[in-house]
């Protein structure tokens, strides 16, 4: 093996002759250069290797002296993994600098490589004043190339810089004197066990090397500087000192910070959380990327000390390896690869003026999916590492300490917003000039690749997870690669790859989420049939919505707590992408990613509670012992997902943003996922979970209201994917309500109204796509009369609406049924009256879509619209047959599902031949539609006697006397339809949650805005702000060690 | 020599107190420059033992004297590195500033925060 | 032979209540009128009006869903009526009642609405669509008292099926629902004024402003069939009430003194009240007759 | 004896170092500072740190002030002034 | 002004914090390593002068890094900067003419400086001084010389290759060491002699004298870099 320190003795001695030696040999320069970090790199894996395999950690002594004397490097594994980081992010750096660098004097690649040796001696040396000597070269060289930006941020930052490290490393150059003069010694492994360390002396002198470590670790408040640091440097150079720099120094902190008493550890946690939160919730009203991903940075480093701390005191010295590796290790792969990544970015598409517009990035389709995953890395998304780090920080912190989870997730919830804002943003530029792509962009496609392969290899250490969880992605990239084939063969492809999926995870599945999977396949592949009708304008809309369907699907196949969250997180983000392909859909994404982000981490907290608190991987196992806490926190989650009242902003402007084809997957499918999801939970869980107070009645009242309310909205609305929208709120209202009861009726009748609100949505969103693709606007008033033109999307919306309704004899009349009688055996008679009031308040809105949209006058510009296309009429009737067959034979569909619903439940309805029995009464589906047929063909039949004497007459052909009205429009009386509905009501109705969380996020910007401010730009404030930041730390310290 | 380190600690604040409330960056450069001087006293003077001598073997200490009569070498040593740190420091803290007043044709500290938020 | 059968005593039904329906609507016109100082039409004007447009040589159609909208409401009216059981304990007049319960009746009223509005919408005339738009609305609105009062009495008999309830209440008058839970059947009778469109509550009709409501564009046999379909919905209706709340009939003629009986009190306070905007009644609905509804629900 | 030459270089060295912060003259500021440092290096001699005094003299007081007084010749070129 | 009082403020906690490390009592015994080095010092390294030992020696990595932070101010300062115009080269040209005492006076001076400091540098392990003190004395000579004759000072590439050479000499005896003796920077790969002699100490005086180049170079290319002129 090669000794290690060879690596940095390389490395200086390179950056020594490099300036030199480049004027008489280019290339021999440049190479020994890129050499030295090759091999560095080189060196670092073999050890690396050699340490995974069982290798035995050393001891580097340069001199042949041991401590006290001499100097003492360590080198085991950590030390190999964290230098393999900054070997690889410094030759990464350096390929992407290579171009800036040919034509600017040789300072800059010497002062890079020397920051990268520097790194090295901070990651080995175990000696005070060793480390010191390390800072002091990491941070000069750091401070020299932030010239390298050329403007005088450059300069100015890096003058406060230097200000603010040079007062830190005077207070960790008096704590190590001072430490020396007491021990004797300046090693640290020394110093820790001198019996001296104890005394206030050395309390105050390992304090104050600990704060100077801090403040180098950027913590807040003491990290203005850093911010400026980040945001004036060079993008990659940017990512050298947030990555490469940053994670050597935490390295230090990690050696040094044993020297405080252990009861202090909490108090670095509270730092850690406190930088966490406040970076990323000042990061919210950036408008500066790269000062974004300052911010972001900051807020990582926080995290780093949060975590390191806290398994500090939990576990004392014994921290398990596998636990480090996956929380420090992933996170740390992720801040390097795709923080590391998204500065690049910024480097390579900044303007000649150093301007970056992040709209270019997404102009290109490879463009477009590197920043995706590069966010989606950083967000902690699976596959990527730090998702797997994310899933057992939070699980091993929920067993001991559930409020720092909520304040994790906090800072979480606040940086993955932002990030998805720029996403949003970044997606936004498709018709921007097209910016070739050279071989930085292969680079970053690297650098987001290998953090999924990464996250695959992280896979092993969770036996609790089976890849099939990841079919998904499979899906998602076979059918991103076939996009270029045409639109039809493609769309084949798409339905094959779900028929496969089908084959991959029903068999896996059991139960109602064998049932369910299946379903959502199927379904799913029905709806792509509509896309046939025409070539797709957009690349990326097809895999993401076989994305969609399968991560909704895969959530049936889970078995285990961690795939469930997994999949959860996979659903989260690919419908949060399929949104925000909508044309203005980025404002209405966020939003959607807000709510369902905030939903999951809710959930994340209850699941890792309830998998702490049981012991259990199985998501049988951990729901039924889950304590009521966490199956609060759960349900809560599925509540955020599902848009009830008070949560329901995000969901009008989410269906009516996301593009038309996109919309029937996400109101009728990823609708689905909290539903399957509350199922889950409360098949599960125990009878006795109900804890402090009737929760399962609060989510009934949560579930009737959300029914009522989303069907008074939709009854407000002018625009059809937005009533459509309500309408789905409400549908959902009524299924969380019944899921609720917990009581066999109820489950039934969830399962069935679940299935139908598949069907049935389904339908009416690619009904509408197609009349709004037909007539070009989504605004209803706009519409009229189109049942002449469109005679067959009419009958489909009809067939839509009764079943909606649950006008017999459609089968939304069973759910309907089966409803109020679960409502009324529970003895939840007041829910049953609003749900009753909801169903009624439906009519209006339903009215009002086929009135206004179908009948009344036409529009003189809708004169000439066609049908929709054939390929939407196939499926579209598919589902009316559907509809219909299950009217007629509803026993068909409903054996099943109460067979299902008996292994939780005993049985309270049975049939006696076609009749449905419930303790209340009955219902005869066969019976009547047979009865519905015949009275309805009896005046029918009347009638058509007298068909002679009918004479048909044009549409504008009305009023007694057969005038034409002049303007047709005025005769439209389809705008603000319900006003009186509104004049007596209306007051209810307000947008109260609207305002409520507008409300919300307005303080939190101003308190981000508040915040930020603390960043005043002025570095003599900055060294102020350090001195303070030390002196309360010293006081919160001193409470807890003396 | 406590002495010499209470003045070490008076110039470090004397030192600290101008690097936070002057406004010239070349009397901040000043005042930190102070500071290191402080620093350095403080070093030293931990490593003085009163009534020893220099730790270089000469006429006046032989070999097997120094343990009990030579002081301690190594905050001499590490004053060393200390020293020439602190005017490697000090010398790119100059540099920056005539740097921002090449740019900025300014010299005042509150004049170059618009970096700020 | 068991279905021709059914067949036979369903048509006698249907033809009984529609007879009936047509009737009352008659006489209480007269009474109206007399009430209003006028002479008013002879009792059998109904009869008369379906004659008459019955005899219209010709109609004009606006298209298909125009045509279906008359159907469709008397689909409903005929639908509500045959699952309702009319006198309990006769087998010709029990309808089909054993094919759904009450829930199943209450959603069939709305099926009949709901062809209804549809047809009128088609005819494009915006009077109709305005008449719709408050139909609906005050439907939503006198449904909620309603749909309180009926949970209300299926907690009260832990049973949704209407024979069963008749059933419970035929130990004597004090076991009929007005007596055994007032609070419901008063909520269910507010209600009931809003279904009859009686004044206050016939700003849906608005014969001046918006002449007939939905059925403006209708004439001939199509609008023959919407009075057609009064006369049985007005019975399918006050025989509803009549079973749930006052002890059912168990003939013919208590079936008639009884759903007359009901019938007279919308028109009594019809009389009396001037007409309600549609927003008023909305609020009015959601007013008194809720709040009774909700006591009905919580006093159990 | 060297506790009085320690007291009086002390007192030097501390009016030198807050005459630097205070003084509005720049040059005056960094001759000062070379004072500090030299008088530091007497007091390194009489804590038998020879090393140290020989390099406080010559970086400590010497080149540092040389390094302040090159850096104030160009921004004084740049049009700036001595005092701050 | 509030500001100021925070500052005052700021100021008197840290004299707080910093109360109980100046207080300590001087210590009359030396501790761990001190103790070590002054008993062994001698017979591990052959150096008479501790202090040297610890810098080259003991703590060699240290002094390595030292030498990277003076070459990192020194590419910093030329970086920083650096402009991209024809008035980088103005150190060859002649602005001012130095007063003709200034120049009579360096030419007479700076031999007897440079002798000092080679014989610093070189006696560096057996009485006061070393590598970084001769070093600087050193460059100081040629300082002298730049002030007296404006664009007369070293050449640039001169400077250069001395920086580079003499730090790569440095790396290349601590590689040696570890080849030879098996440990990075053991500076026991030549015999250690008689102590007190001038060649003795192993490669101490050999690192000095990279030391000391080094260091000379590196401060003249700053005090270079900084007397660039301004146009």
């Amino acid at each position: 093996m090669v000794n290690p320190l060879l690596m940095l003795a390389v490395a200086l001695g390179v950056g020594f002759i490099f300036a030199w030696l480049r004027p008489y040999a280019k290339t021999a320069a440049w190479t020994l250069l890129y050499g030295a970090l090759v091999f560095g790199l080189a060196v670092s894996i073999q050890w690396l290797t050699h340490f995974v395999s069982g290798g035995v950690s050393t001891t580097v002594l340069p001199g042949g002296f041991s401590p006290p004397v001499g100097i003492a490097l360590g080198w085991g594994m950590k030390e190999a993994f964290i230098s393999s980081i900054v070997f690889l992010g410094g030759l990464l750096g350096s390929i992407a600098l290579f171009k800036t660098w040919r034509d600017t004097p040789s300072a800059g690649p010497v002062l890079f490589l020397l920051t990268i040796a520097g790194s090295i001696g901070l990651i080995m040396s175990r000696d005070l004043f060793n480390l010191f000597v390390f800072l002091e070269i990491t941070s000069m060289s750091t401070a020299g190339l932030l010239a390298t930006g050329r403007h005088h941020e450059g300069a100015v930052s890096g003058f406060k810089m230097m200000l603010v490290t040079g007062l830190a490393s005077v207070l960790f150059l008096i704590g190590t004197v001072y430490l020396y003069r007491i021990t004797g010694t300046l090693a640290i492994d020394q110093i820790l066990v001198s019996p001296a360390l104890a005394g206030t002396a050395g309390f105050t002198a390992s304090f104050l090397i600990i704060a100077a470590i801090l403040v180098e670790l950027k913590i807040w408040p003491a990290n203005g500087w850093a911010l400026d640091v980040l945001t004036s440097a060079h993008p990659v150079i940017a990512a050298l000192i947030s990555t490469v720099h940053s994670v050597a120094i935490l390295f230090v902190f990690y050696k040094i910070f044993p020297l405080l008493p252990p009861d202090s550890l909490l108090i670095f946690t509270s730092a850690g959380l406190m930088t966490f939160v406040s970076a990323h919730l000042a990061g919210l009203r950036q408008d500066n990327f790269q000062r974004m991903l300052a911010y972001s940075s900051v807020g990582m480093m926080g995290l780093f000390v949060t975590v390191i701390t806290w398994t500090s005191s939990v576990y004392g010295h014994n921290i398990p390896i596998r636990i480090e590796s996956i929380i420090l290790g992933g996170f740390i792969i992720t801040h390097l690869l795709a923080k590391g990544g998204l500065f690049w970015v910024v480097a390579h598409f900044k303007d000649s003026e150093g301007n970056f517009d992040i709209t270019r990035v997404g102009s290109t389709t490879l463009g477009g999916v590197i920043i995706t995953g590069l966010i989606l890395a950083l967000a902690g998304l699976p596959p990527f590492p730090s998702f797997w780090a994310k899933w057992t920080l939070i699980r091993e912190i929920a067993a001991s300490s559930l409020p720092i989870v909520f304040v994790i997730l906090l800072g979480a919830l606040f940086e993955v917003i932002n990030l998805f804002r720029w996403l949003g943003r970044a997606l936004e530029g498709e018709s921007h000039c097209a910016v070739h792509a050279p071989p930085v962009l292969s680079g970053i496609a690297l650098f987001s690749l290998g953090g999924f392969s990464i996250g695959a290899i992280f896979l092993g250490w969770f036996p609790d997870f089976n890849i099939s969880i990841l079919i998904p992605f499979s899906g998602l990239i076979a059918a991103g690669l076939v996009a270029f084939l045409p639109n039809r063969i493609q769309i084949s492809i798409s339905i094959l790859i779900l028929g496969l999926a089908g084959f991959a995870l029903v068999p896996g599945a059991s139960g109602i989420g064998q049932a369910y999977t299946a379903i959502i396949l199927g379904s799913g592949a029905l709806m792509l049939l509509t896309k046939m009708e025409a070539a797709n304008k957009d690349k990326w809309q097809l895999p993401l919505i076989v994305g969609t369907v399968l991560t909704v699907a895969v959530l049936g196949a889970v078995h285990t707590a961690l795939e469930f969250w997994t999949s959860w997180e996979m659903m989260t983000a690919v419908s949060a992408l399929l949104i925000v392909r909508g044309k203005n859909a980025k404002k209405s994404a966020l939003m959607y990613w807000t709510f369902s982000m905030a939903g999951a981490f809710l959930l994340l907290a209850g699941l890792a509670l309830a998998v702490s608190a049981t012991g259990q991987t199985d998501l049988s196992k951990v729901f039924a012992g889950a304590p009521s806490l966490s199956i609060i926190l759960i349900s809560l989650g599925f509540l955020f997902k599902a848009g009830v009242l008070g949560v329901h902003i995000w969901v009008p402007d989410a269906y009516a943003e996301s593009e038309d084809d996109s919309t029937p997957y996400i109101a009728a499918l990823v609708s689905k996922a909290p539903i399957i999801g509350l199922i889950l939970v409360f098949y599960y869980a125990a009878d006795a979970f109900i804890g402090p107070f009737e929760w399962r009645v609060l989510i009934g009242w949560i579930g009737v209201l959300t029914a009522f309310f989303g069907a008074l909205f939709a009854s407000f609305q002018e625009d059809v994917k937005k009533l459509l929208a309500y309408s789905s709120m409400g549908q959902i209202g009524y299924i969380i309500a019944v899921i609720a009861l917990g009581s066999y009726t109820g489950w039934v009748a969830a399962l069935y109204l679940a299935l139908h609100h598949i069907l049935y949505k389904g339908l009416l969103f690619i009904t509408i796509a197609g009349v709004i693709s037909r007539t070009q606007t989504s605004l209803m008033y706009k519409m009229g009369g189109l049942i002449k033109r469109m005679p067959l999307s009419f009958v489909a919306v009809l067939m839509s609406i009764i079943a909606i309704s649950g006008v017999p004899p459609l089968p939304g009349f069973g759910g309907k049924w089966m409803m109020y009688s679960a409502f009324i055996e529970a003895g939840w008679t007041l829910q049953a009256g609003v749900a009753f009031f909801a169903s009624g308040v439906a009519f209006l809105y339903l009215y009002r879509l086929i009135h206004t949209v179908f009948l009344g006058m036409p529009k003189n510009e809708h004169i000439n619209v066609k049908e929709s296309s054939i390929w939407r009429l196939v499926p579209m009737y598919i589902i009316i047959a559907m509809i219909m067959g299950i009217a007629t034979m509803p026993k068909l569909l409903l054996e099943p599902i109460m067979n299902l619903v008996q292994t939780r439940f005993p049985a309270t309805m049975h049939w006696e031949a076609a009749n449905l029995i419930s303790s209340l009464g009955s219902w005869n589906g066969n019976a009547i539609m047979m009865v519905t047929m015949g009275v309805f063909m009896l005046p029918l039949i009347l009638l058509l006697f007298r068909v002679r004497g009918v004479k048909r007459v044009k549409p504008f052909n009305i009023v007694y006397a057969a005038e034409k009205p002049e303007r047709p429009e005025t005769t439209h009386v389809a705008h603000n339809f319900f006003a009186h509905y509104r004049r007596a009501i209306g007051v209810i109705a307000l947008p109260r949650a609207t305002a409520f969380w507008r409300g919300v996020a307005e303080w939190t910007d101003t308190l981000g805005d508040w915040v930020r401010q603390w960043a005043t730009g002025n570095g003599q404030t900055y060294a102020v702000q350090v001195l303070l930041f030390v002196s309360v730390l010293y006081f919160f310290m001193r409470q807890t060690a003396l | 020599m406590t002495l010499v380190s209470i003045l070490g600690f008076v110039l470090i604040a004397v030192g600290l107190w101008g690097m936070l409330t002057r406004r010239n960056l070349i009397k901040i450069i000043v005042g930190f420059s102070i500071m290191d001087t402080g620093v350095h006293l403080v070093i030293v003077s931990l490593g003085f033992i009163k009534g020893r001598t220099a730790p270089i073997i000469n006429k006046a200490l032989s070999a097997g004297d120094a343990p009990s009569r030579a002081v301690d070498p190594i905050p001499s040593a590490l004053v060393l590195t200390a020293i020439v740190i602190g005017l490697a420091v000090t010398a790119l803290l100059l540099s920056f500033a005539v740097r921002i007043y090449r740019e900025k044709r300014t010299l005042n500290i509150d004049d170059i925060s618009e970096l700020k938020w | 032979m068991y279905i021709a059968t059914k067949a036979f005593y369903l048509f006698v039904s249907i033809i009984v209540a529609l007879v009936w329906g047509l009737t009352v609507n008659g006489i209480v016109r007269k009474i109206v009128a007399r009430v209003h100082g006028r002479i008013g039409p002879p009792v059998w004007q109904p009869f008369i009006d379906i004659i008459k447009s019955n005899a219209k040589r010709s109609m004009i159609a606006h298209g298909v869903m125009f045509y279906f909208g008359p159907v469709f409401r008397f689909a409903g009216g005929l639908g509500t009526y045959v699952f309702i059981p009319a006198v309990f304990g006769s087998v010709v007049f029990e309808n089909l009642s054993f094919s759904g319960d009450l829930l199943l009746v209450m959603y069939f009223i709305f099926f009949g609405q709901l062809g209804m509005a549809l047809g009128a919408g088609e005819g494009g005339h915006p009077a109709s669509a305005i008449a719709v738009g408050r139909g609906l609305a005050q439907m939503t609105a006198f449904e909620l008292p309603f749909a309180l009062s009926i949970i209300s009495l299926a907690t009260q008999y832990n049973t949704l099926s209407i024979t069963d309830i008749v059933a419970a209440q035929q130990a004597g008058v004090m076991s009929w629902t007005v007596f055994t839970n007032p609070l419901a059947t008063f909520a269910a009778l507010f209600a009931l004024l809003g279904m009859n469109m009686h004044s206050p509550f016939d700003i849906v009709i608005a014969p001046q402003e918006i002449p007939l409501g939905p059925p403006t564009e209708y004439q001939g046999s199509l609008l023959g069939m919407l009075h057609t379909n009064r006369g049985i919905f007005v019975s399918a209706k006050l025989i509803l009430f009549m079973n749930l709340y006052f002890g059912g009939a168990l003939n013919l003629p208590i079936l008639m003194v009884k759903t007359f009986a009901i019938y007279m009190l919308s028109v009594v306070v019809g009389v009396a009240f001037p007409r309600f905007r549609a927003d008023q009644s909305i609020r009015f609905f959601l007013g008194v007759p809720t709040v009774l509804g909700i006591l009905a629900l919580l006093i159990q | 004896m060297i506790i009085f030459l320690l007291i009086f270089l002390g007192i030097i060295m501390l009016v030198a170092a807050i005459f630097a912060v205070m003084t509005k003259e720049l040059i005056a500021a960094i001759l000062a500072t070379g004072l500090i440092g030299l008088m530091a290096s007497v007091i390194f001699i009489v804590l038998a740190a020879p090393d140290v005094a020989m390099t406080e003299a010559a970086i400590g007081s010497g080149l540092t002030m040389v390094v302040f007084l090159l850096a104030l010749r160009r921004i004084r070129q740049l049009g700036g002034s001595d005092n701050d | 002004m509030i500001k100021r009082s925070l500052i005052v403020l700021l100021l008197i906690v840290t004299a707080y914090i910093l109360y109980p490390l100046a207080i300590l009592p001087p210590q009359d015994n030396l501790g761990n390593a001190a103790a070590a080095i002054t008993a062994d010092g001698v017979t591990d390294l052959g150096a008479a002068n501790l202090v040297t030992s610890v810098i080259v020696s003991y703590r060699g990595l240290d002094t390595l890094g030292e030498v990277t932070v003076l070459f990192l101010a020194t590419a910093g300062v030329g970086f920083v900067l650096f402009r991209k115009r024809k008035s980088d080269t103005a150190d060859t040209e002649v602005p001012r003419q130095a007063s003709e005492f200034l120049q009579t006076g360096a030419i007479f001076l700076w031999p007897y400086i440079v002798i000092l400091g080679i014989f610093i540098i070189f006696h560096g392990h057996i009485s006061p001084g070393g590598g970084f003190q001769g070093g600087v004395i050193l460059a100081m000579a040629f300082l002298l010389i730049m002030l007296a004759f404006p664009g007369k000072a070293l050449p640039e590439g001169f400077r250069h290759a001395m920086e580079s050479l003499s730090g790569l000499a440095y790396v290349g005896i601590a590689i040696a060491g570890l080849a030879i003796a098996g440990d990075f920077l053991n500076t026991r790969i030549l015999p250690t002699g008689q102590t007190g002699s001038l060649i003795s100490a192993g490669a101490i005086p050999l690192i000095s004298v990279a030391i000391g180049i080094k260091v000379g170079a590196e401060m003249v290319t700053i005090l270079a870099h900084l007397r660039k002129e301004e146009a």
